[in-house]
């Protein structure tokens, strides 16, 4: 006979302000195999544990139900607890009476009553549970960083540093990300490329980081520590361990095409670097503009020109697969299109009206200006600029429902620029809000209004031109009047979304993504650089909006993550995975077919039948690779295959019990 | 005294008042012993029914304790109530399965309370057989298909009313009960017996001896292992005892278990004595034809011919018997 | 013995009691935030806590039916969110055909259903669980399938 | 009818003789004219019992399965149905194709000895010649095509569901779970089946209209995917219920939502709930 006990939370009063703890208790009492019950004001606190650890001694229970918050919460803490009792961890199973009862019901009576139901569910199925252990696997000490931006080199860095060999990908050309474009950095002003190119340079010559540039991931499979994982480095057509990037080729390069570095507002040629700092400062060829492997004209001068004789026009993407322990995610992010979007401000008819990166480009030393701020219909220098914030963002209507968090900081930088570099200028920024929520922040916004820069309160509602001039209507609401002013030039800071092809990576990694498509965080306060797969970690502003320094510490906390398992030789796995029942398994393979980790093999085995021995197939499962899911055991007709923690034996007491 | 066929459903109106009539009927295209006033036909011209009268003694499902457990203190209650019931239209070949049933659970030292209660309150009114199925061998068993020897009352059927034969307690009762419907007049039926002759001489015996002769070795490999033989066989009586759970309470029921079932005999750890369908048919047939006898002398084959109609592959107990007859008798 | 139950005089406070089969990763997940953000819906749901929805053996939704549940709901993630990446898709085909099969034998669609549920959606999971329990408070008690348990004269017997 | 019982039995006799198999799984004669049943010919001078007539109702290819792991191949005479019945075990693993040499026979349908009829599952059949067979004794026969395969599906469903609820209610308080139908089927092949497994609780052992349901359900959902449609289950059933119908039912949907489908005519057609498509019927958004 097994001798349960049961423990009901008060959670303080989160509990308890809604269901009847005496009533659940007193039920619980009558309840099959309960031969102990009590209750406590915060069983996950330390005095609550301990009560629980000794009530197990002094009543020698063998099975614990605990009435608290979700498991998804506290099992982890309760388990870790049992682990230093003689029980063993997994003969525990957990009511959620707060997240899916007292919090979510306001009628007593009726929220004690399925209280006593859940209570009910968890004392019928522990007493089905089996003492479970874990087993440990091998760990690759090697991790793959998807991302090139900040995050990316910053994450792969700090692994690097701690001593494991990393390999950083980025699908463009170079590494850089949206950082390496902005000119100056808030709230201190220093030169983003100063701060972002060294990062760049020593992951590039560092020497456990292996940087793979124009490349993609292409398939993962395995598990935390047995990353299996395929990535395709796409043809540039450029023998880069040849290469000097001595730039002849860029020179020579006849076709023109838009950079994509300069948003657009100068040009590059289809053999190039996207910007001079690029790492690896070797070019690449854009094969759909370059004529000859577009197939437009036989050219093949930079192959000609080329004095290390690097060009070589048969190149093809390459496969490379590898394994590795950890996985960190830093795909960045991009702007969103606010021409489809925002028809009232001319929706990109009028070329002065740019966005937040074509304005850091205009401004940068080494963009198409040279630093001067400049219009880009006429190349005038603009004497009155108007800043719009929040254009996508914080609208749900029409953009985004979200603040991207970094825009009312580098709009006030973008003003500050502004007044500093054209004399006599007029800055005019319409906002909502201004947020200034870092260090020395809001002391940077004080100085750009003292600065002189206006700031108008209120949403500017449309864009038009008249003579010559950009006149954006909006209101001041602080003072209730309309407000238009002419301007010779806009910039609109736009929202941030999620870089485009997240979603393969997010499938790949079978990671889930929110309402928003950002990548979806293990726990937004507590886990907020893990991801539900174990082993895949995210950094940056893939798991949404943020500045630079969150980023950077995302960054380094997901390194620290993958550092903390490669300092074990090996990984505990989970014991709640499937387990064959050979005598009942007729081999017929349903199972191999259904498991997505291919953890399900069929195996011929020995057997004596009647007195005859015989070889027959059966179902065999490897504990690393199955993670648990049991789409295997709802499969299988006779249930030969069975989740060991959520056995059919189990459920179907669930069930009954819910019944009564 | 006589009781015209016309006047049948009003003896049946009568008894039904007191107690629940079973009759043979026809009902949703199944033939079996339903109770009196069910919506179905009422059949008291076919031989016999698909469904024997067993389940009158011996329900598929049976409740036998009733429990609540609680965490001081654990109440069982056995389950007794049985109403008074009446089987009306019993063919002798079912009245055979009603005597080795009582052998079986009333005598040898062992009084099965369930069945016995039951078997107290049953009345049994047997009709005399009018003509045979081609599959009926009774007579060979040692069944009389003109006179239910050990029925309460015998009703012999002749053309137009059944002569009435009140032999026990039980059915002198009923005789009185229908003493307004009763005319007087007596009249005997023609004996009528089946085609299918048996030579069933010294066949136990010699059964006994061939446990391990080879006539087991061919014949049994078509059976399906399904339960049809056994749960429309009058005589089989195997059950098997479960319970069935609802929180802290629950009810313990026996219920029909087949020998020809695979896991019939199957035991902890896999064993199972009767690994093949050709062990379990060797069982089937020396328990019907041998082991009854020599425990009960008298066979538990009641010769119905159910089993021969109704298998799916026409594992025929008639072939079987005249097969041993051919195997020599040191064989 | 034919079992029609006349919807219109269904007991006005009569609790329907309604199984709810959640993935750990998105459902369980959006019903602990539809609790975070202190949302309310009715109290009739119990939810049984599996991995994925892909274990829900559709002979749990049969034992439901059977041991007096008056409504099951089978919930994940959306298909291609799967934590566990084609759980939800042998989901979706087993329960599109048992669905029909127990629509075929008589059980009200309404009272069995399937939803996809993310873990960021806690309004749809509250929805779901408001309108499953308002139709079947509507539909009344469900007597098809249900086991009679233990009756005085041995009903069950037949 | 007779030219085909010859050439069985000397294929029988050949094959017997020249040791190729070590018995044939045909049809043989009982007490009656109208009874047929299966028997096993291990000796060639007993072929003559081997007999092609009428009544040939009882699929065989599931006799494999007593005899898992036989020193040489079982012949066995397959139809149509039985053809399609080794294809469903082969598919599920339960026998191998070298270990059973076919003796394919086109079959024309068989008669009821009951009502001496056309059998129900005959007139129902839509592939009479053997789709898969080492020898083809006689010439295919022309094939029926089934318009009407649903029609009784679909008169169910137009029922309400009280209506559908007591039809069925009614055929489950027949059974008397004597459990032929599991037995005698092809695509039920697992080794221990759940309804024996008590300690696991899935079914009861009681007999009553509740745990019939949950037999009857779970059956036609467990072989609703592999069902070749041989009839076999109805024509055993003692209590005579109309087990194809459930059979036929979920048969129908897969056909509406997965693609049109027939289990067992090749051994590479995955049944419906072993796969998945992405793009598969969306119902649960």
């Amino acid at each position: 006979m097994s001798r349960t006990g049961v423990f009901i939370c008060h959670c303080g009063t989160n509990i308890a302000a809604v269901v009847d703890i005496a009533k659940v208790v007193e039920k619980a009492k009558s309840m099959p195999n309960v031969v102990y019950v009590e209750d406590n004001k915060y069983t996950c606190s330390e005095p609550g544990q301990q009560a629980i650890k000794d009530a197990i001694v002094k009543h020698k229970l063998d099975r614990i139900v605990i009435g608290s918050c979700s498991p998804r919460m506290h099992e982890p803490t309760f388990r870790k607890m049992l682990a230093s009792t003689e029980i063993n961890p997994y003969m525990l199973e957990i009511a959620n009476l707060r997240e899916q009862c007292s919090w979510v019901h306001t009628d007593r009576e009726k929220a004690t009553d399925k209280a006593i139901d859940l209570v009910r569910m968890a004392v019928a199925k522990v007493a089905k549970n089996h003492a479970l252990f874990t087993s440990s696997i091998p760990v690759t000490k090697r991790a793959l960083v998807v991302g090139g931006g900040i995050a990316g080199i910053q994450a792969a860095l700090d692994i690097a540093d701690a001593g494991y060999p990393v390999t950083l990908v980025e699908r463009e050309p170079s590494l850089g990300g949206k950082m390496v474009m902005l000119d100056k950095t808030f709230p201190t002003m220093d030169c983003s490329a100063c701060i972002c190119t060294p990062k760049m340079v020593d992951a590039g010559q560092h020497p456990n980081i292996t940087v793979m540039t124009s490349c993609e991931v292409e398939k993962v499979s395995g598990y935390i520590g047995n990353f299996e994982v395929t990535i395709r480095q796409k043809a540039t057509y450029v023998d880069h361990s040849v290469c000097t990037g001595c730039g002849i080729c860029e020179l020579k390069c006849p076709s023109k095409v838009t950079s994509e570095f300069e948003q657009g507002m100068a040009q590059r040629r289809a053999i190039y670097k996207p910007f001079p700092q690029a790492v690896p400062a070797k070019p690449v060829i854009d094969a759909a503009n370059c004529r000859k492997l577009n197939g437009k004209a036989k050219c093949g001068i930079c192959q000609t020109q080329c004095p290390q004789g690097c060009i070589n026009f048969e190149d093809e993407d390459k496969l490379i697969t590898n394994t590795y322990g950890a996985i960190v995610i830093a795909t960045g992010y991009e702007l969103i299109d606010w021409k489809s979007i925002y028809g009232e401000y001319g929706g990109g008819q009028y070329p002065d009206v740019i966005n937040g990166l074509q304005f850091e480009r205009l401004v940068n030393a080494s963009g198409p200006t040279e630093g001067h701020i400049l219009r880009p219909s006429d190349g005038k220098e603009p004497k009155s600029v108007v800043i719009v914030k929040c254009v996508g963002s914080r609208d749900p209507n029409k953009g985004k429902g979200y603040c991207s968090r970094a825009c009312c900081m580098y709009a006030a930088k973008h003003a500050h620029q502004v007044l500093e570099k054209i004399d006599n200028a007029q800055c005019y920024v319409f906002y909502i809000d201004v947020r200034t929520a870092g260090k020395a922040y809001e002391e940077f916004y004080t100085r750009t209004l003292e600065d002189g820069a206006i700031y108008v309160r209120g949403r500017v509602s449309k864009i038009y031109e008249e003579d010559g001039k950009l006149i954006c209507k909006g209101e001041d609401t602080l003072s209730g009047q309309t407000v238009s002013v002419a301007a010779d030039m806009v910039v609109l800071e736009t929202a941030m979304v999620p870089a485009a092809g997240v979603e393969k990576v997010a499938t790949l990694m079978t990671i889930s993504r929110d309402n928003d498509n950002w990548l979806q965080e293990a726990h937004p306060k507590l886990r907020p650089v893990e991801t539900h797969t174990a082993g895949v970690f995210l950094a940056g502003v893939c798991q949404g909006p943020k500045d630079i320094p969150d980023t950077v510490a995302q960054a380094s906390a997901s390194a620290a993550k993958v550092c903390g398992i490669f300092s074990k030789a090996e990984l505990q796995t989970n014991p709640m995975i499937s387990k064959v029942d050979i005598e009942k398994c007729s081999g017929c393979g349903d199972c191999a077919g259904i498991c997505p980790y291919k953890a399900i093999s069929m195996q011929d085995m020995e057997f004596i039948e009647h007195g005859k021995k015989i070889t027959r197939r059966v179902s065999t499962v490897n504990s690393g690779l199955c993670q648990g899911c049991g789409a295997c055991v709802a499969g299988c007709r006779p249930g030969a295959i069975d989740l060991l923690g959520f056995t059919n034996a189990q459920i179907l007491e669930e069930v009954d019990a819910l019944c009564l | 005294m006589k009781l015209s066929k016309s006047k049948v459903n009003q003896a049946l109106d009568m008894l039904a008042k007191e107690a629940t009539v079973l009759v043979p009927m026809i009902v949703d295209g199944v033939s079996k012993f339903a109770p009196w006033g069910t919506e179905g036909k009422l059949a008291l011209d076919i031989v016999n029914t698909l469904l024997p009268p067993k389940d009158a003694l011996f329900p598929q499902t049976e409740k036998m304790y009733k429990y609540k457990v609680s965490a001081e203190t654990a109440e069982v209650k056995e389950i007794t109530d049985s109403d008074k019931q009446v089987v009306f239209g019993l063919r002798s070949c079912d009245m055979h399965s009603i005597d080795c049933m009582d052998a079986v659970f009333l005598t040898k030292g062992y009084v099965d309370n369930f069945y016995s209660r039951k078997r107290e309150n049953l009345t049994t009114i047997a009709i005399n057989c009018t003509k045979s199925n081609p599959t009926c061998f009774c007579d060979s068993m040692g069944v009389d298909p003109n006179n239910a020897a050990s029925a309460d009352m015998q009703l012999i059927d002749i053309g137009d009313a059944y002569v009435v034969e009140a032999r026990t307690e039980k059915g002198k009762a009923v005789e009185a009960l229908w003493q307004p419907l009763l005319e007087a007049g007596e009249g005997t039926a023609t004996p009528i017996s089946c085609e299918l002759k048996l030579d069933m001489a010294g066949l136990p015996a010699k059964l006994r001896g061939m446990f391990e002769s080879d006539i087991w070795d061919d014949g049994y490999q078509a059976c399906i292992g399904c339960g049809t033989c056994t749960y429309i066989c009058p005589t089989c009586y195997c059950f098997d005892i479960n319970a069935e759970n609802h929180g802290q309470e629950g009810v313990q029921f026996r219920c029909w278990d087949s020998c020809m079932f695979s896991e019939y005999t199957r035991m902890a750890g896999g064993h199972n004595p009767r690994p093949s369908k050709k062990e379990r048919l060797r069982n089937r047939f020396m328990h019907k034809l041998a082991y009854f006898d020599e425990r009960y002398n008298k066979n538990l084959c009641a010769g119905c011919g159910r089993c021969v109609v109704n298998c799916p592959v026409n594992i025929d107990i008639t072939r079987f018997i005249e097969k041993v007859k051919e195997v020599p008798v040191n064989g | 013995m034919s079992v029609d139950v006349e919807k219109k005089n269904v007991d006005p406070n009569w609790e329907p009691k309604i199984l709810s089969f959640s993935c750990n990763w998105c459902t369980y997940a959006g019903a602990d935030l539809a609790g975070l953000n202190r949302m309310k819906y009715p109290e009739n749901v119990r939810v049984i806590r599996v991995p994925c929805s892909g274990r829900v053996n559709p002979q749990f939704v049969l034992r439901a039916f059977q041991k007096g549940s008056d409504g099951v709901l089978v919930c994940g993630c959306h298909p291609g969110d799967c934590h566990y990446v084609t759980g939800n898709y042998f989901t979706r085909r087993r329960f599109l055909l048992m669905q029909r099969f127990l629509e075929y034998n008589g059980i009200d669609p309404r009272r069995f259903q399937a939803r996809w549920i993310s873990g960021a959606e806690a309004g749809k999971f509250r929805d779901t669980v408001t309108k499953v329990s308002n139709d079947i408070k509507a539909l009344g008690p469900n007597k098809k399938f249900q086991e009679s348990w233990y009756k005085e004269r041995g009903e069950s017997n037949e | 009818m007779s030219d085909i019982q010859q050439e069985l039995r000397k294929t029988a006799r050949e094959l017997l003789e020249s040791g190729e198999v070590g018995y044939i799984i045909g049809w043989g004669k009982g007490r009656f004219a109208n009874q047929t049943h299966p028997i096993f010919v291990k000796d060639p001078a007993k072929v003559d019992e081997l007999v092609w007539d009428d009544y040939c109702l009882s699929t065989l290819a599931k006799y494999t399965q007593d005899d898992k792991y036989p020193e040489k191949k079982i012949g066995i005479c397959v139809r149509g149905c039985d053809s399609r019945a080794v294809n469903r075990l082969i598919q599920d693993h339960q026998l191998k194709r070298e270990d059973v040499y076919l003796i394919g026979i086109p079959c024309s349908g068989k008669l009821d000895p009951e009502t001496n009829e056309p059998a129900k599952k005959c007139v129902e059949c839509a592939h009479r010649n053997p789709v898969v067979y080492d020898v083809l004794l006689g010439s295919p026969v022309e094939e029926v095509p089934q318009p009407e395969r649903f029609k009784e599906v679909e008169e169910l469903e137009a029922m309400t569901p009280d209506e559908r609820y007591n039809y069925w209610a009614d055929v489950y308080d027949k059974c008397i779970r004597c459990y032929a139908c599991r037995n005698v089927c092809p695509a039920c092949n697992c080794r221990e089946c759940y309804t024996d497994q008590y300690r696991v609780g899935w079914q009861g052992k009681q007999n009553n209209r509740a745990e019939n349901q949950i037999f009857g359900i779970t059956r036609a959902y467990h072989v609703g995917d592999r069902c070749i449609e041989c009839g076999e289950c109805q024509r055993v059933c003692p209590m005579g219920l109309p087990l194809m119908k459930l059979n036929r039912k979920m048969l129908k949907d897969i056909n509406n939502l997965f693609g049109a489908y027939e289990a067992g005519l090749d051994t590479e057609t995955k049944p419906a709930l072993g796969h998945y498509e992405t793009n598969d019927v969306e119902e649960f958004m």
